[in-house]
């Protein structure tokens, strides 16, 4: 060993090594989606973990197994994850954070926010096309309210811009991942039928 | 134009529905409630059945609605298109029956996404939401890096707080002495307006403490936002001077 | 891992044993906890779940061994609980938050830590007078990025600690002295934009 370049060792890594090597992987991991202020791509989590992108899927999906029952979930979206409080428990963190019953989206924008969240993006022209009404105030309420971003701009004249649903969404609707939307209904088979949220876009 | 449909011996085809104008939005949320009231589906030739229905609100709606008139004549327009179809015999050329199965399936595209926010309703009224935390890190990070920062960000963040809910009084309220910035206000704007130019060193070198600078300095904010006064600098480090707008002397 | 609902319990497994019972009191608190921008008391936690002191107590105790292996450990502190990450993360922390340093301090610690600048020092309650709100974890992380320091307790009941900025402050913004300021963009700094309340959704 001509270098010494790891020289730095802490005391608590003795606890780390006692443990099986991929659960040091997920609890590092669990550990950096607690102290992040925002959902973590799996590329980021290799980034600072060093590990590669299967060994991250994999300590994710271990994740996500552990937390469907405890008082925290884990939530995908579009590849990116984040720890949040489990939805049953919406009433007693309400009253803990001392917040009101939130006021209800009209119905203009949830329509809204299921044709973004259903084609992973679409541009206010296309949303307009789908509910055949000006959709602009119902796009602005959902932008301050984060539950939709915008994502980039079309390259077409007017570069209109691009919307997708945030990680809020899922958390505001209590959900972990898009999966969990139902499918969309549509009665006769066509190009859409069937359609599931893309998983990443 | 007599329908096979409502109520017997009603004179408008409106009659006994009750959709209100507040009820829907747009020609296409219109036309599934309709179809919905009549427990018809959604697609092909039952539309017909309330094709009158749709055109006779429409109508209706037609000056309350300027905006979206446009795309209500186009939905009408089909269901005219629908309705002859069915009444005459096959004269249509092709694109016409483009512009018939382009309703039916934007018909079709639309009520399922009214499926879709049904859900997310439904969802909402479960109550069940999940929360982020908010406590932001309490790790010791390095020192941010050197020149960084963004001054007007941090300017910005703290002008909205004064407009939103907090007199700038309150702001550069010190401890021990207070500075209410309209007197500053006032102060500049008459040295501004006999000497024309003031350089922000002697105004700065003039104040007692920090807490009588600061109330000076939110004051010159002040007057940059009225446009009363502009300020100039020469150089990144060189000294500010405070420009009246008007000509000096003037009025 | 034990999604089971089966009440019944193996003697050997503890998690199995958290599960049994009462674990919907632990979860609620795990929930709890972590939603928190602060430590909770053992009676608060009691209060928002209405459940006894002993019951809490309780879940407190198994909540704190089942972290005790994660990558999140539930710290108590003079009978007041708080979930942090791991103690031998802290690399992997500061590595993660070291590229969020590129981004900017958020709103709620730009507008503290101006409060701070513009009155030249300030307790916790004068910041939270001017801004409305709980500022705790806006001045934790301009503490933590010595943006601001303590200068000193003022002599008032609690002692509460009066806040300064650091020369860290000064260097962050490029500043060699308050006199530096003027030379911001003011039209930019007073956009209207920014202070029109959302629209309703």
């Amino acid at each position: 060993m001509a270098t010494d370049s790891d020289a730095r060792t802490e005391p608590d890594d003795a606890v780390a090594d006692s443990l099986d090597g991929d659960f040091g992987l997920a609890r590092t991991i669990e550990g950096l989606l607690f102290v992040a202020d925002r959902a973590l791509s799996a590329a980021e989590l290799g980034g600072v973990t060093g590990a590669s992108d299967v060994e991250v899927q994999a300590a994710l999906r271990e994740l996500i197994a552990h937390y469907r029952t405890r008082g925290i979930v884990l939530l995908e979206h579009r590849n990116a994850f984040r720890l949040v409080s489990a939805p049953d428990l919406a009433d007693h963190c309400r009253r803990l954070l001392g917040l009101d019953q939130r006021r209800q989206p009209s119905r203009a924008a949830l329509e809204t926010l299921g044709i973004v969240a259903y084609r992973g993006q679409a541009t206010r022209a296309e949303i307009e096309r789908v509910r055949g009404v000006d959709s602009d105030s119902a796009l602005a309420s959902l932008l301050a309210r984060n539950l939709i971003r915008e994502a980039g701009r079309l390259d077409a004249p007017g570069r209109p811009a691009v919307f997708t649903t945030t990680d809020t969404f899922l958390a505001y609707f209590g959900l972990t991942s898009l999966d969990e939307l139902p499918e969309l209904d549509l009665d006769v088979a066509s190009d859409e039928a069937a359609v599931r949220p893309p998983p990443d876009v | 134009m007599t329908a096979t449909w409502g109520p017997v011996g009603q004179e408008s085809a409106l009659g006994g529905f009750e959709i209100d104008i507040d009820d829907f939005e747009g020609p296409l949320d219109l036309l599934v409630q309709l179809i919905e009231k009549q427990g018809l589906d959604i697609t092909g030739v039952s539309v017909l059945a309330v094709t009158d229905q749709f055109v006779a609100f429409a109508h209706q709606l037609h000056e309350q609605f300027a905006e979206a008139a446009s795309e209500f004549l186009l939905v009408a327009s089909r269901l005219a298109l629908l309705k002859s179809r069915a009444l005459l015999p096959r004269v249509e050329p092709e694109d016409e029956e483009e512009s018939v199965d382009d309703l039916a399936e934007r018909l079709r595209v639309y009520a399922a996404f009214k499926a879709v926010a049904m859900d997310l309703d439904a969802r909402l009224r479960a109550g069940e939401s999940s929360f982020i935390r908010v406590a932001e890190p309490s790790l010791p990070q390095p020192s941010p890096e050197p020149g960084a920062g963004d001054l007007m960000r941090l300017l910005s963040a703290l002008e909205r707080l004064t407009q939103v809910d907090t007199p700038v009084e309150s702001l550069i309220e010190a401890p021990t002495r207070r500075f209410r910035v309209a007197d500053k206000v006032q102060d500049l704007q008459a040295r501004l307006r006999s000497q024309g130019t003031l350089a922000f060193d002697s105004i700065a070198a003039a104040c007692a403490d920090r807490a009588e600078l600061i109330a000076t300095f939110v004051a010159v904010l002040h007057l940059v936002r009225q446009r009363t006064a502009t300020v100039e600098q020469s150089g990144t480090f060189g000294s500010i001077v405070l420009r009246s707008t008007r000509e000096h002397g003037d009025g």
